[in-house]
């Protein structure tokens, strides 16, 4: 009953403080989200930053990035892009690694530096713990799966205790003091959330045993060994030259990207960028984010359908979503584009099937097997490499078929170097 | 300290008007200090009103009122318990969950280095509640959920204190309260006085009016009729006073002997925790009035008839064969409606048009997808229209929103509810609070139509004149018993004489007084 | 206020015409500007093709909106839709396992998995009288990591073409426009569905009756638990069917409604309905759903980057429901 | 005989002041000794294992603490994942490892925190709007001025300022330390202020307070200032072990939806005006045991989640499922 009188001005007021707070969104307007670049999908996963120079962050962090969609582009390759590790990228992929060929997850490139272990050799049987960003994308999942399968095979190894994140850094750090603390691990194997914000939970680990560190990397070399393939800038250029080489001229290219933020993904962009920069008759009709979520890229695909009538390829700096762009040109009655996609079997599966023009740069999940293995070597007191730089496989029209596996899960990673493994398929969720 | 010659507070020909109805009519009155002022009078006799105009809860449309020789103009309670005239309502402004000194203190905490200072407030607590006489009774950290009505009320009579009032006004302030707890509210009070304070009080126990009060107000309609000592009037000439014109109110015949049909509903030593030993018939065709003070057990009666608290023990006998009424569903099953006396929270649904409103108990014996009618059912397309015109519900559409509707309509709105699920046993509970008059008088009509249609009726209120005009028989109800049963036409002092219990409050002084 | 001598039905058409347009939900003038702001941005859209487009895009959020306002208007929230809406894509992977002929039971499993999560959230809310922000909160983290655990990290199989038809498939040939998604037909039948439950059975008025005051619902004989646990049915059956559109329109991902609760509980709101229970209507919230995601596109076609849209959504949002307290507040 | 412990528990917790989920914790407890025991390692028990076990509290509690109040008051705060977000990276922004601009920061910070809290409150209290749709538009707001303005990881924050994550007093962390700071400042605000007692009367019943001349609108944005101020400090503790601020450390926390659910497992009721922050410690070290249990005993990921939901659910069943007032 009392104060009951509406309060119009407090309405006004706040519109305005409101607006103002959305003007002020405009101005720092760059043209995209970040969300959790671990929790969404493989790609942000497969973020593998570059471990060369410890304790540096990303030079562009200083300034925040404020762009449109055009000049977006740009801002991020002063942000992330590094001539150096573009020119060690674009040599490592024409090396021939040494190691057996048909076993890439043992192979290296670059004849690394070996570190001598001998101070850690210790007599089995081993625990081995892992602490594990998170298994919450297909693409961990196989790999996770892969790892487990290659500890199976070593009896030395009595247990390995996983840990798993949940893709949340604060997680990760405490679950890495308690295995430390625990003081049951031989060995620690480490696959970070994010690179920054481990670098110090793993230096504290580092003082006490030793520690294998995979697919992403830390802002420190303190690790005994860290295993990566080649990375982004080969990623990136690789499908970016195919579609340079293969595409006629007046060449409607559209770039399909996750989201940004993630080193690994701006280096694929940056590289596939300065490709097609100096490439005649390629014009990018647009560089969009689509969060890895099916819907939304096939939406947007079809959107600039619309606008544009006809795109002849499709560059992706992530795989996950490659099948449902293609869905897109079905669903428009187009015809397919030349597309880049990675080694996930529906899109092998479908680009076999329609004969697409296409290639699968690939992030492969064999690197999973490899820190178990550099972990053996460690215990045994064999040298290992400080940087075990792994081969990246491309597939390609050619060797697609050796790849095509339609007994195997839609979202399952071919190039998981399992099929040998005892329990394949079954571990894998495929059938016989 | 203040003489008693000069009024501290005084009203000079208030009026106030609602819609639909004049509340105080040129209404003038002075209160003393050093004494206690009962103000009499029906429900809807405008004592409340009175009472919230002279704490600023309602502003006078015409009139002034004069504290201390200054007239004054509360916008809001909380200035005038600051200018030191405090009120506990019927319903406390007390937090549950919070400690006593917390609640009386709220808002006004002593703070020391800008922090509540405990130490202080316990101890400022301890005072009031001895003023009080509570101090060993009530802890000042005590949760006041876990204290008794009674003590809860002495925890606001503490609070209205701790602004050392020079005025109290009380609402109903043993309504709730048990006999031996009245006893030390009275002694309270007299202790008060002393202190010299002046004490309004509004009440319908006359014995405690007499009991406790120097000086008798009388309100009627809303219009002031006499104001005496004491001393110099008797029960039976204050009843007349207030309720001066039986007569001239009209209120539809009684039922005629042929009338009155089978029994509709017996029940048999029905009990549970609040209830004890219910004996009670009702038959087709005629009206049973309940009478009795607030807490005596009324509204439990309904609730235990309705299902919503059953009787766990005893018999319920409804038309011939035995039941169980375990939920409000199973009474409507059994073509009951239950009229409740919290409109706002029990009765109606303020965001639903009023079709809705009307319909809605009739829906709930349908089936769940059971398509609807937007003004009816199936078999009765209009019957909203019907109703409504029945019961002359005053409304623009029959798609209005409650909430817009007055009172008196929203309670036929109520009244349709039930009449729309065609029942023939109706339980009213309060029917008529605060509707104004010519609502009353066809509300009334309306409940005598139902019985002369050959439905049951038990009709619960606290207005003798209602329970006297309109009943064909009146039980009256006190400490959750019935303590007996009059005829129709039953004058209001036999009904007070049971209603406040005389022969028990006899007995325990004669009790109190053998030990 | 005269006494009302001529019922509803009797008025002519237009006063009832001139009465509709007055009370006609704000919602629908803003859905028809945005409209008019993606026409005049990409014609295309407004176009029969483009426009079933739109409608296709958006007919997961606006079935899940439907269900979310049967709970709202109870005074309830559903938190636990989104990730059901996973659940089900996941499982249907897992079900179906590559051969078309699975589908059909692999359906019946999921809306039989959808009305035991609505079921458990009712009860729980109904008879432990847990508040049901935390209940299907609860919900909502046990559904995530329950498909998941279920299919050992990641979808099996493929959705196969006669599943993924509902939310990808066209109705060929179709008279005027060549072609028409079945995702809209699926829209177009839950959208009537809800509407004829939520305007004209008792359930609906019931509902309101239960958010608007529990207490006089009781006492009016309206079983109030058992309408609780109704309305986290029909929620849960949104969700399944927004799951198998959303799991259709894209193919198997693994987190196919993240987010998505909230976007329904946001349109809902924007459609008018009050969080706290008694207010909604069905129409208007759909009609929310719609507006939200032509919204979304409407910036999209503007180039405003995606921060920016989050940013705009929820001032979006603030500022509907503080107009609609603001008008309540005035009409008292 | 869970069953007997829980009723000598419930009866000595009624008793004594203790906030009921103190037995809740205590089974969980228990009975993560005893499984771990069996199936794990039995290491639960050891010192730095239980030290961590609070570590891993730290950050959710510390905002879980403010998230009381703002329940206190009968209101909800979804925005705070994404102030924590924002606090991450302005501060490492701001700091750019410069020991000598950790005030500023931090200064800016609080700054930007107060703020958002204001408007918060003051949409709730002032507009009506409710306070789940306000504090969810904030939050929407929020992440798109940060995502617009940053993308990744920027600056970093000065060695120094890292020991407040991860530095140690002697043999216990700092960071407890902090958790125990703001637990205790907390509860003596609510017991010992008249904004604390203010606090459980508006959220008690708002009507009452008004009648006792409270201003109430101003407790209600009070609570949110101070919610907010919390989510900074977390913010600032997480930064702190990160080394560095991304937009997106706040939300892959879930720190919104668990501090609610931490708060209500602590014992304060949604409704407002019952509960406090000593009832939320508790809550929040319930997920603490859960998770180092989980990693003890290697349990599945996914069966985790499902685990904790449910968990959850129960936890709050068991107060409510005898209350009389209906839910919704």
């Amino acid at each position: 009953m009392f104060f009951k009188n509406v309060k119009r001005p407090w309405f006004l007021i706040f519109a305005l403080v409101i607006l103002v707070l959305g003007l002020v969104a405009c101005g720092g307007g760059a043209a995209t989200t970040t969300e959790e670049p671990a929790a969404e999908e493989p790609a942000a996963q497969e973020a593998a930053p570059t471990q060369e120079e410890p304790m540096a962050e990303e030079p562009a962090a200083e300034q925040p990035v404020a762009a449109g969609l055009e000049s977006d582009a740009a801002q991020v390759k002063s942000e992330f892009f590094s001539q150096e590790q573009y020119d060690r990228s674009m040599r490592q992929m024409t090396m021939t690694p040494e190691g057996p060929a048909d076993q890439p997850w043992i192979q290296m490139l670059d004849n690394p530096e070996m570190v001598d272990t001998s101070q850690y050799a210790k007599e089995g049987p081993y625990t081995f713990c892992f602490s594990n960003a998170g298994v919450n994308n297909p693409w961990r999942v196989v790999g996770w799966t892969t790892m487990q399968a290659e500890a199976d095979l070593h009896p030395e190894i009595a247990e390995l205790i996983h840990v798993d994140a949940e893709g949340s850094d604060e997680k990760q750090i405490a679950d890495i003091a308690d295995l430390v603390a625990s003081g049951n691990c031989d060995v620690l194997i480490v696959s970070p959330n994010t690179t920054a914000a481990l670098t110090p939970a793993i230096e504290q680990a580092c003082e006490q045993l030793p520690v294998v560190v995979f697919d992403r990397g830390v802002f420190t070399d303190c690790p005994v060994s860290f295993v990566q393939p080649i990375g982004g800038y080969a990623f990136g250029e690789a499908g970016a030259r195919y579609i340079i080489d293969n595409c006629s001229e007046d060449c409607n290219v559209l770039a399909l990207r996750i989201l940004p933020g993630v080193d690994v993904l701006e280096e694929r962009w940056a590289a596939a960028k300065l490709a097609f920069e100096d490439a005649p008759g390629i014009n990018v009709i647009g560089v969009e984010f689509g969060d890895g979520d099916n819907a939304k890229v096939k939406s947007i695909v079809t959107d600039y359908l619309d606008r544009f009538g006809r795109i002849d390829a499709v560059w992706m700096d992530a795989g996950a979503t490659a099948v449902a762009a293609l869905e897109a040109f079905e669903d428009a009655g187009q015809p397919y584009p030349i597309i880049v996609g990675e080694d996930q079997q529906d899109f092998l599966v479908k680009w076999q099937e329609n004969n697409l023009s296409g290639i699968a740069p690939t992030f492969p999940t064999f690197q999973w097997r490899t820190p178990i293995i550099a972990a053996l070597h460690i215990m045994n007191g064999e040298e290992v490499p400080a940087v075990w730089r792994l081969p990246q496989p491309v597939i390609t029209n050619e060797n697609l078929d050796q790849y095509v596996q339609p007994n195997m899960p839609p979202l399952h990673y071919a190039m998981c170097g399992c099929e040998n493994m005892p329990d394949f398929p079954e571990r894998w969720g495929g059938t016989q | 300290m203040a003489n008693a010659e000069e009024p501290i507070l005084e009203v000079r020909s208030i009026t106030k008007r609602f819609p639909g109805v004049v509340a105080l009519d040129n209404v003038s009155a002075q209160f003393y200090p050093g004494k206690v002022h009962a103000v009499v009078g029906e429900n809807g006799a405008g004592k409340s009103t009175l009472m919230k105009i002279l704490v600023g809860a309602y502003i006078p449309d015409e009139g002034e009122i004069l504290f201390q020789g200054q007239p004054i103009h509360f916008s809001h309670p909380r200035e005038a318990q600051e200018a030191g005239i405090s009120i506990i309502y019927q319903e406390f402004n007390l937090l549950p969950e919070r400690t006593v000194a917390q609640n009386i203190f709220l808002g006004r905490e002593p703070t020391r280095y800008g922090l509540i200072d405990q130490r202080q407030l316990r101890r400022r607590t301890r005072d009031v509640l001895k003023q009080v006489g509570a101090e060993d009774m009530i802890s000042p950290d005590a949760e006041v959920k876990s204290l008794s009505i009674a003590e809860q009320q002495l925890v606001e009579i503490a609070k209205a204190l701790s602004f050392d009032s020079k005025v109290l006004i009380m609402d109903e302030p043993t309504a709730a309260l048990a006999t031996h707890e009245v006893e030390i509210l009275t002694r309270l009070i007299h202790k008060l006085i002393e202190q010299g304070m002046a004490v309004i009080f509004i009440s319908h126990r006359f014995t405690e009016v007499f009991d406790i009060a120097d000086t008798i107000t009388v309100l009627k309609d809303g219009q002031y009729v006499a104001t005496a000592p004491a001393t110099e009037v008797t029960p039976s000439k204050i009843i007349t006073m207030m309720v001066g014109r039986e007569l001239d109110q009209y209120f539809p015949r009684l039922a005629r002997p042929e009338e009155i049909g089978e029994v509709m509903v017996q029940v048999v030593n029905g009990s549970n925790n609040k209830l004890h030993d219910i004996n009670l018939t009702l038959r087709a065709g005629e009206i049973v009035g309940v009478a009795g003070l607030q807490g005596s057990g009324r509204t439990e009666l309904a609730q235990a008839l309705f299902g919503v608290a059953p009787f766990t023990s005893g018999q319920l006998t409804l038309k011939g064969q035995d039941s169980h009424v375990k939920s409000p569903n199973a009474a409507i099953h059994a073509r009951m409606g239950f009229v409740t006396e919290d409109r706002k929270a029990e009765g109606i649904f303020p965001n639903q048009p009023l079709n809705d409103n009307i319909l809605v108990s009739v829906r709930a014996l349908q089936l769940v997808l059971g398509r609807i009618k937007r003004n009816g059912t199936a078999s009765k397309p209009h019957l909203v229209s019907e109703l409504v015109k029945q019961v002359d519900v005053r409304t623009p559409s029959l798609t209005q929103e409650v909430q817009y509707l007055s009172g008196g309509n929203q309670q036929k709105v109520v009244l349709a509810k039930w009449l729309a699920s065609t029942c023939d046993i109706f339980i009213f509970d309060e029917p008529t609070r605060g509707i104004d008059v010519d609502a009353k008088a066809s509300i009334h009509e309306m409940i005598r139509e139902l019985t002369q249609a050959g439905a049951a009726v038990l009709m619960i209120s606290s207005e003798l004149p209602e329970v006297i005009g309109m009943s064909d028989r009146i039980v009256v109800m006190w400490d959750g018993r019935i303590s007996g049963e009059l005829p129709a036409g039953a004058s209001e002092e036999d009904i007070m004489i049971l209603a406040t219990g005389h022969r028990e409050q006899e007995a325990e002084a004669a009790v109190e007084t053998a030990v | 206020m005269a006494q009302i001598s001529t019922p509803a039905q009797e008025r002519s058409l237009w006063d009832r015409f001139i009465i509709g347009l007055r009370n006609i939900a704000p919602i629908y003038i803003v859905l028809i500007l945005l409209l008019i702001g993606i026409g005049t941005q990409n014609p295309t859209f407004l176009e029969p093709a483009g426009f079933l487009n739109l409608l296709r895009r958006a007919a997961p959020l606006m079935v899940l909106t439907a269900g979310q306002l049967f709970v709202i208007v109870t005074g309830g929230f559903d938190l636990s839709g989104g990730s059901l809406m996973s659940l089900t894509v996941i499982g249907a992977s897992l079900l179906i396992n590559n051969d078309p002929a699975n589908t059909w039971w692999a359906i019946l499993v999921l809306f039989g998995i959808g009305i035991l999560v609505g079921l458990l959230n009712g009860v729980i809310v109904s008879y432990l009288n847990v508040p049901s922000l935390i209940a299907t909160l609860g919900m909502l983290l046990a559904l995530r990591g329950a498909g998941l655990y279920w299919t050992g990290g990641a979808p099996r199989g493929y959705l196969t073409d006669n599943f993924r038809m509902f939310g990808r498939g066209w109705l060929e040939p179709f008279p005027v426009i060549e072609r028409f998604p079945y995702a809209v037909l699926v829209l177009i039948v839950v959208s009537a569905a809800a509407i004829y439950l939520f305007n004209q059975t008792n359930l609906g008025r019931q509902l309101l009756a239960v958010g608007d005051n529990p207490r006089a619902s009781r006492l009016a004989g309206i079983s109030v638990e058992k309408l609780r646990i109704i309305a986290f049915v029909l929620s849960a059956i949104t969700a399944v069917i927004a799951g198998i559109l959303q799991g259709g329109f894209g193919g198997v991902n693994p987190d196919a409604g993240e987010g998505y609760e909230l976007q329904a509980i946001s349109a809902a709101v924007l459609g008018g309905a009050v969080l706290l229970g008694g207010r909604g209507s069905m129409g208007a919230a759909i009609a929310g759903a719609l507006a939200l995601e032509a919204l979304f596109t409407l910036l999209n076609l503007l180039g405003l980057p995606k921060p920016l849209r989050d940013a705009v959504q929820g001032l979006i949002i603030i500022g509907a429901v503080a107009y609609a307290a603001y008008r309540s507040r005035r009409t008292r | 005989m869970s069953a007997l412990t829980w009723s000598n528990m419930r009866s000595r917790v009624r008793e004594s002041k203790i906030p009921p989920v103190y037995a809740i914790l205590l089974i969980v407890f228990v009975s993560a000794i005893v499984l771990d025991a069996i199936f794990g390692r039995g290491q639960i028990t050891s010192g730095v294992i239980l030290t961590n076990m609070v570590v891993r509290s730290v950050a959710l509690g510390i905002v879980a603490m403010g998230q009381t109040f703002v329940m206190l008051a009968a209101s909800i705060d979804l925005s705070v994942a994404y102030l924590i977000s924002v606090t991450a990276v302005m501060a490492s922004y701001l700091m750019q490892g410069d020991p000598a601009r950790v005030p500023l920061a931090v200064a800016a910070v609080f700054a930007i925190g107060g703020l958002v809290g204001l408007i918060n409150g003051l949409i709730v209290s002032k507009l009506k709007v409710n306070p789940f749709i306000a504090t969810l538009g904030v939050g929407l707001v929020l992440k798109g001025i940060l995502n617009a303005s940053f993308e990744t990881f920027v600056g970093a924050v000065p060695r120094s300022f890292q020991t407040l994550g991860y530095g140690t007093l002697g043999p216990i962390p700092i960071s407890i330390l902090v958790l125990l700071a703001v637990t205790l400042i907390s509860a003596f605000v609510l017991s010992r202020t008249r904004f604390g007692s203010h606090l459980y009367a508006v959220g008690g019943s708002e009507i009452t307070s008004r009648l006792s001349g409270l201003r109430t609108d101003r407790v209600l944005i009070l609570a949110h200032v101070v919610c907010s101020l919390t989510a900074v400090l977390t913010g600032l503790f997480v930064v702190s072990r990160l080394r560095s601020g991304a937009p997106w450390v706040g939300t892959d926390g879930l720190y919104d939806l668990e501090s609610i659910a931490a708060v209500v497992v602590g014992g304060t009721a949604l409704s407002g005006g019952k509960g406090g922050v000593i009832g939320t410690l508790a809550g929040v070290l319930i997920f603490g045991v859960l998770d180092t249990m989980f990693n003890q005993l290697g349990v599945d990921t996914f069966l985790k989640q499902v685990l904790r939901g449910a968990i959850i659910i129960l936890a709050v069943a068991s107060y409510t499922v005898r209350s009389k007032e209906k839910a919704a």
